[in-house]
């Protein structure tokens, strides 16, 4: 072991989260500061982006050196980077997709920010951890910084509901994920990753407790990811939450808490895969059957998106389960590509939704095609990569999904997923024919034009979308790349 | 009845387990906001002796400082917790649980 | 060793038990040597004179709540910053910045609470002049309201 | 040793039910303050299990922190909203007729496996274990756990943010 | 390796057009949106016919790689196009007809708002079909395959003022679902038999493969493969949504579901020949669905009086007739009636359209009658398209229906002459909407006119072509594949099939012409005639009782009442009601109360603690 005191390696290993930390806490303090009336402080909002901008940079920076840092309790490598930069990238999107939303609801100040940037840095330090510990700290940092942005509308009674459900069921999970770690620590004597992995493969543990450490995390986590059956949470959260916050918490948390998933299921107990991998399968399906099924009927487009997060959750459930690099990589690429698609559709959700969200109603979205031709054009990208339409993102990030279920000879699985998605189809076919065919409803016609920043964010993800859906190569190549981990 | 004469710590492991369930019981089952909240702090107190008991089975101290840092998110989350919690009686004036759920289906 | 610890904690142990003592001799000793009175005079709270207007649940304001918070939140530094006066001489200047990060950290909050005025209590009388009031002013101007729920 | 019942056994005998005891109390009490105090009850004897067990620094923090800090917030809070004792209880059948057997079932899983499983563990001797002062907790986290540390204030920050967003009325 | 062509900008072109109409066609006149929209189909015919040329007879598949689209371990899929024999025969038709109705569509859809959506939605459907014809593995023809999906969805619902318009998408999108689902499975089951989705290297994997006697693994990808099929192409028993997609546009009706979308099934059948040659069962399979489903169809199509569902019933089944060429390995008899029936279906329809137009939407054929002297080129043209696909010498019908059938006939016996008499039913339904339509007195109330020349003209040439066409491609659609039985003398089975159709026409005229002509003049006329034509009359009412009324009532109240509109619809929307009956139940789970929920997670809690102990823990 080296010396204890940190290095500068160490230093640059943490950057992204120092940065973003010092950006926050420069939010934070610059927030009484600066002071206009009408709730309008783009300076805030262009430091916001800024930090995030610089903070990406420093994850990318960072990776040219990879390795471990303060004592094994980080560990910077392709598969932490991917995540980082992912989530940071979301961030920045968030950011540009919210600002309508904020200066709407005369919300937008130096906390927000504050608070999505310091969530961002939990998930940063939650996709590079490689210690229990750090890890569950950074969860809670994203957690709780999430619970606040949730109930950030403090006059909005639905705000403030998804807050307290998300709150005190997000706590309690937390309780059982804790308790894992207790036990894995109280089994293995450490909680680091790689060495619980030694001892571990050392064997001499005994198996039965370690399963009960291993299910009382995999209760922690699975929450987290809103895999069945604790998905309960999700639909209310994200409907209730203000739009760009739902927009959010589907994409980053859940792509950081998928990472922490993958890595301590893959490293930690890598060696009991037979164990958990029977219960990942009946946890996938019930989940892509629960989101695809309840979604169809939903008439909230907040509350059908969120459960069609929930369903492709289970899609990346099904890649976690086949417990292969490939399958990891298919994981990455999938939740890459669908952050950037939520965001964006929570974007235009939350624009034609109008002031305290009257419009959220899929009636609403009629004739959007002939008002805002733009928004039902990304919508429609959007919705079809959630479908999983060839020349978009999801059709291949399902592509490679099933691809490795196949690979690791899980055909049933594979089936029921393709039946699943050919459901799925229907409710966002349904927003689309809206969109397109029916007669501009009162919400569409009082819409004014979206900002230049709210634009620029639905292109960015949209074209982002298309570019994964048109040459998906580079990214996958990286992300296989990344995927082994060890 | 006759007493052993010493504890083993799996004693003190199955309190932890035994407290760890009463949390969670309460949580099923009481209705003020403010206890169910209280009831999690009762699961993460259960958690944390487990891992003093650990720590002293394995005679490290790693488990005690574990305890310190789920101390420190306690307190975080019972500020912000508790600040939801006001927010949410500002506009239903009840901390009945069941009062919070108009988001459903 | 191990004894002398047992030692160390046992002054500890007789102060507890002479605390639950007393207090609880006290309260018995109470219950048992005084006279029971009970009439309605007796059972006010100020038994000379005044009658008690509203409910005896008196409000606390939310400041109480932020402050309470604050409390906590240095709480945890203290409760940091022990060991690490304990250990300072160890590591020296490192365990120094160490520390510095975390307290300027925390300062900044402080900053930040302090400059959002959640510290001069003066200002809330007048504010709440031309707020509207939320719906926890209202429970405080109309207890029976609440009361009467119950 | 000594030959009766020794410290560690009465120590933990009483300790444990009082405990559970409280713990009892607080999940049955009608009143949330009640609820509270049975909590710092728990909070106060597993202090002194913590003592057995030689993490006396814990001990001490344990009693600073959550029953000193924390619940002094609750009660804040309590007496703030003031919210009496609970409405009598609509039937809740769901939580009670799946969740509880299933907890149950959960308990019954752990402690099963922990007295089969795990029979051999070191007995609890009051003192046999004395790393538990401030000094090496000092130690250990200011260099192996230095990094958690650090960040745990961030999340204060987070703390103190979310109270002022949430909580802050006529301010600003 | 021939030097490249530059073939993508074969489905480029009209994706362009597609882009210019749906993101400023709002903006523009009529005039620049259907130029637009034309020229860019006919740039693409041209830039196919350029090409033809330039690779001649295409002794060897000309194959162009553009960029590397996947690469996942072993498995790399490009963006690659290819040009062979087959693709050759697909690209004119499609570009070819397309352009046609592009013309006519401009005419048709000149009322109509939406006119620049309208035709961006075309181009859109160009470009993916395209796409489709030309990719050169299985993932690329997934992509168009998908697309004309989306277009044909989108276009269906073109008019969803009216909500039926909308169930037809609905219908139209669930069965497709359906078919699609079938691909993809075949899809990840030809990678991971091959480890390629490359035609080349798939097919040259399989054809080293034996024939399966028993249902192997071939087996299984090519029954999955004809269950896409089934559900682009329209067969038993996912045809249901084609006669609901008549609620469409007719260009479109004609475009997409009679010329060139509905036989993409047929295509990935004679694509794939390799694999289905090596596998008997389902080749049979293929075959009995498409002769059940050409019989079903046909019978059907003798009870509608909607000239456009007519029409697409026959859709169906000539689609069946394919098929069976395909179950009889007869691929390029089954691309060759592809290409006739583009042509003739082509006239029908726009013929029908041209029809609906003149009569301001009327599409009942009980509200027709007479017109042929007031649209005599309508009438014309669609008489060719009439006489093809009754099968009369001479017309391009014929022989690819000849061909069908004496492939048929060398598989089995019965096959054929259930062949036959569907044929003659075909001839006979045809011949009943014509007369109908064109003969007797004018039984409607709007004033007929007859289209501009933008319609007429394509009518004009499709004609010319149903009739020549088949001569025409004839060399070129049997250098397709392995000699077919049609070479050689088969003049009595020739003799048979015609003669069905001949016979199929004259009962038709013998009981909508004849009887109605003769009934006219019963009126005035005298006794000695009466006699002979109360006679007649009799005959005919013998005819009427004995066959029609027979044939009618049966397939009415069997085949579309009981099975079509019962049976297959009942499952289909079946299908959707239990789905979001299951949906309502888990909804119910989500009663908004956190206990409710933290009892959930318990419960989840429980299940896995106990699952981790008893799953694998032996292993």
């Amino acid at each position: 072991m080296n010396s204890l005191f940190p290095t500068s390696a160490d230093f640059i290993r943490f950057a992204p989260e120092i940065v973003l930390t010092v950006v926050g806490t420069l939010l934070m303090l610059l927030e009484p500061l600066t002071g206009d009336g009408k709730g309008e402080k783009p300076q805030l909002r262009w430091l916001a982006i800024a930090g995030l901008a610089l903070a990406m940079a420093a994850a990318i920076f960072a990776y040219g050196d990879p390795g471990p840092a303060f004592n094994g309790m980080l560990l910077v490598d392709g598969f932490g980077t991917f995540f980082s930069v992912l989530v940071i990238g979301t961030g920045l999107l968030t950011v540009f997709c919210a600002q309508d939303y904020l200066i709407r609801e005369k919300q937008e100040n130096g906390e927000f920010y504050a608070l999505l940037l310091f969530s961002i840095a939990g998930q940063c330090i939650m996709a590079t951890a490689n210690e229990l510990i750090i890890l569950f700290i950074g969860l809670e940092i994203s957690s709780i910084s999430s619970y606040i942005l949730a109930g950030f509308l403090r006059e909005d009674r639905r705000s403030n509901e998804s807050a307290l459900k998300y709150f005190l069921l997000g706590s309690f999970a937390t309780g059982f994920l804790l308790y894992g770690v207790a036990w894995i620590y109280g089994l293995t004597g450490s909680t680091n990753l790689a060495t619980i992995q030694a001892t571990l493969a050392a064997g001499g543990v005994n198996p039965r407790l370690l399963a009960l450490s291993a299910a009382l995390m995999f209760v922690g986590f699975a929450f987290k990811v809103s895999a069945a059956p604790f998905q309960v949470w999700a639909p209310d959260v994200y409907q209730g939450a203000p739009s760009p916050v739902s927009a959010f918490l589907s994409a980053g948390p859940k792509a950081a808490a998928f990472a922490i998933f993958l890595r301590v299921f893959t490293t930690a107990f890598g060696s009991m895969a037979d164990r958990w991998a029977p219960v990942f399968w009946g946890s996938a399906l019930l989940t892509m059957i629960v989101g695809n099924f309840a979604a169809l009927r939903q008439d909230n487009i907040k509350r059908m998106l969120a459960y069609s997060s929930i369903a492709h959750a289970g899609y990346v459930m099904v890649a976690v389960t086949s417990h292969s690099t490939v399958g990891t990589a298919a994981a990455m690429f999938y939740l890459a590509s669908y952050a950037f698609v939520n965001v964006g559709a929570f974007a235009v959700v939350s624009y034609v939704a109008a002031k305290g969200e009257k419009h959220v109603g899929i009636g609403d979205f009629a004739g959007l095609a002939a008002r805002q031709p733009l928004a039902a054009l990304v919508m429609t990208i959007f919705f079809t990569s959630l479908i999983g339409v060839p020349l978009t993102a999801g059709f291949f990030g399902k592509f490679y999904i099933f691809k490795a279920a196949l690979d690791a000879g899980m055909v049933w699985l594979t089936v029921l997923g393709l039946l699943n998605s050919a459901v799925a189809a229907y409710y966002y076919l349904r927003v689309i024919v809206v969109m397109y065919t029916h007669e501009p409803s009162v919400a569409v016609n009082e819409l004014e034009p979206a900002s230049s920043g709210l634009q620029f964010g639905w292109v960015a993800a949209a074209a982002a979308t298309l570019a994964l859906g048109i040459f998906p190569s580079a990214l996958l190549e990286f992300a296989s790349r990344a995927a082994i981990l060890r | 009845m006759m007493l052993p004469n010493a504890v083993p710590v799996s004693w003190y492991l199955i309190l932890s387990a035994i407290l760890f369930s009463m949390g969670v019981a309460g949580f099923l089952i009481r209705r003020n906001i403010i206890t169910v909240f209280m009831c999690i702090e009762l699961m993460l107190n259960a958690v944390n002796l487990s891992f003093v008991a650990f720590s002293y089975e394995l005679k490290k101290i790693d488990g005690q400082l574990f305890t310190f840092f789920v101390m420190v998110v306690a307190a975080a989350e019972a500020a912000v917790g508790l600040a939801i919690i006001l927010t949410v009686f500002r506009h239903r004036m009840s901390l009945e649980i069941d009062d919070v759920s108009s988001l459903k289906n | 060793m191990p004894e002398s610890l047992a030692q160390q904690y046992f002054p500890l142990l007789v102060q507890i038990l002479l605390a639950v003592l007393v207090a609880g001799g006290m309260v018995a000793a109470g219950l048992l040597i005084g006279k029971k009175v009970k009439n309605r005079v007796k059972e006010m709270p100020y038994e000379c004179g005044m009658t008690p207007t509203g409910n005896a649940r008196e409000r606390f304001s939310v400041k109480f709540y932020l402050v309470g918070m604050l409390f906590i939140l240095f709480d945890i530094e203290a409760v940091f910053l022990f060991p690490w006066a304990v250990v300072f001489r160890e590591l020296k200047l490192f365990a120094w910045f160490e520390m510095v990060t975390f307290v300027v950290l925390i300062l900044a909050g402080f900053f930040y609470i302090w400059k959002k005025g959640a510290l001069d209590w003066t200002q809330t009388e007048t504010s709440k002049a031309h707020k509207p009031p939320t719906a926890l002013d209202l429970m405080l101007s109309d207890e029976l309201e609440v009361a009467g729920r119950r | 040793m000594i030959p009766m019942p020794n410290l560690d056994v009465l120590g933990f005998l009483v300790l444990a039910t009082f405990a559970v005891l409280c713990g009892l109390s607080v999940i049955l009490q009608k009143h949330a303050v009640a609820s509270a105090l049975s909590l710092v009850g728990v909070m106060g004897s597993l202090a002194v299990l913590y003592l057995m067990l030689g993490a006396e620094f814990l001990a001490a923090v344990q009693m600073i922190v959550y029953a000193g800090a924390i619940m002094v917030l609750f009660v804040f809070v309590i007496m703030l909203l003031n919210s009496g004792s609970e409405r009598p209880a609509k039937a809740r059948y769901f939580a009670y007729l799946v969740g509880i057997p299933s907890l149950l079932a959960f308990l019954g899983v752990i402690s099963f496996f922990i007295l089969k499983e795990l029979p051999n563990t070191s007995s609890v001797q009051f003192g046999a274990f004395t790393q538990g002062g401030p000094a090496p907790v000092g130690r250990l986290l200011f260099t192996q756990y230095l990094l958690p540390f650090e960040v745990t204030s961030l999340l204060v920050l987070i703390a103190i943010i979310g109270a002022m967003v949430l909580a802050k009325k006529e301010i600003d | 390796m021939t030097e490249s062509q530059s073939l993508w900008l074969i489905p480029i072109l009209p994706l362009i057009g597609a882009a210019l109409n749906g993101l400023l066609g709002r903006r523009l006149p009529k005039m620049a949106v259907s130029a637009i929209a034309i020229l860019s189909v006919l740039g693409s015919f041209l830039w196919v016919m350029k090409c033809l040329s330039a690779l001649g007879n295409l002794d060897t598949p000309h194959a162009e790689h553009y960029f590397t689209w996947i690469q996942s371990g072993a498995l790399e899929i490009g963006v690659d196009f290819m040009v062979d024999r087959l693709t050759r025969i697909m690209l004119l038709i499609v570009t070819g007809v397309g352009l046609l109705i592009h013309i006519y569509a401009v005419g048709y859809m000149d009322h109509e708002e939406g006119f620049s959506r309208f035709f961006s939605y075309l181009n859109l459907f160009m470009f993916f079909m395209l796409t489709l014809v030309l990719a050169k593995n299985f993932l690329l023809v997934f992509v168009g395959w998908e697309g004309v999906g989306l277009a044909s969805y989108l276009l269906i619902g073109f008019y969803l003022k009216e909500k039926f318009a909308g169930d037809a998408g609905k219908k139209a999108f669930i069965v497709n679902r359906i078919g699609d689902f079938g691909f993809s499975l075949a899809m990840f089951l030809i990678v991971i038999t091959f480890g390629s989705l490359d035609f080349t290297k798939v097919f040259e994997a399989a054809a080293k493969m034996p024939v399966e006697a028993h249902a192997g693994i071939l087996t299984a990808i090519a029954l999955l493969l004809f269950v896409g099929a089934c559900g682009k192409s329209a067969q038993m028993p996912l045809y249901v949504w084609l006669p609901d997609a008549m609620a469409g546009p007719t260009p479109v009706s004609a475009l997409i579901h009679a010329a060139t979308m509905v036989t993409a099934g047929v295509y990935i059948v004679a694509r794939a020949s390799v694999i289905f040659d090596r596998a008997p069962i389902a080749l049979d399979v293929v075959s009995y669905i498409g002769l059940l489903t050409a019989v079903v169809a046909a019978t059907i199509g003798v009870t509608q009086y909607d000239i456009k569902k007519v029409f697409a019933y026959s859709t169906v089944s000539q689609l069946g007739f394919m098929f069976m060429a395909c179950g009889a390995k007869a691929y390029s008899s089954g691309i060759f009636h592809v290409a006739t029936h583009a042509f003739f279906k082509a006239v029908l329809f726009l013929g029908a359209g041209s029809v609906i137009h003149a009569l301001h939407g009327e599409q009942d054929m009980r509200n027709m009658g007479g017109l042929r002297s007031k649209i005599p080129q309508t009438f014309a043209t669609l008489c060719f398209a009439w006489l093809a696909i009754s099968g009369v010498p001479g017309f391009s019908g014929a022989l690819s229906k000849d061909e069908i059938l004496i492939a048929v006939h060398g598989k089995s016996e019965w096959m054929f002459w259930v062949g036959v008499v569907t044929a003659g039913i075909t001839a006979f339904y045809v011949s009943r909407a014509m007369f109908m339509t064109f003969f007797g007195e004018y039984r409607g109330k709007a004033h007929p006119h007859e289209s501009p020349l933008s319609m007429t003209g394509p009518l004009w040439v499709l004609a010319l072509l149903s009739a020549a066409g088949g001569y025409l491609m004839r060399d070129l659609v049997h250098s397709i594949g392995p000699e077919t039985a049609s070479h050689g003398d088969h003049g009595s089975l020739e003799f048979i099939i015609v003669a069905a159709g001949l016979l199929g026409i004259g009962l038709a005229a013998f009981m909508y012409l004849m009887n109605r002509g003769l009934s006219q003049s019963v009126a005035k006329a005298l006794g000695p005639v009466y006699r002979l034509v109360y006679d007649k009359y009799r005959v005919d009412e013998f005819y009427d009782a004995a066959l029609v009324r027979p044939i009618q009532a049966g397939s009415e109240s069997v085949l579309w009442k009981g099975l079509d509109v019962l049976l297959i619809d009942g499952v289909v929307n079946g299908v959707g009601r239990t789905a979001s009956a299951i949906g309502g139940i888990l909804r119910r789970c989500q009663g908004g109360h956190v206990p409710s929920y933290a009892t959930w997670i318990v419960l989840g809690a429980a299940l896995v603690l106990i699952g981790f102990q008893l799953v694998g823990g032996g292993r």
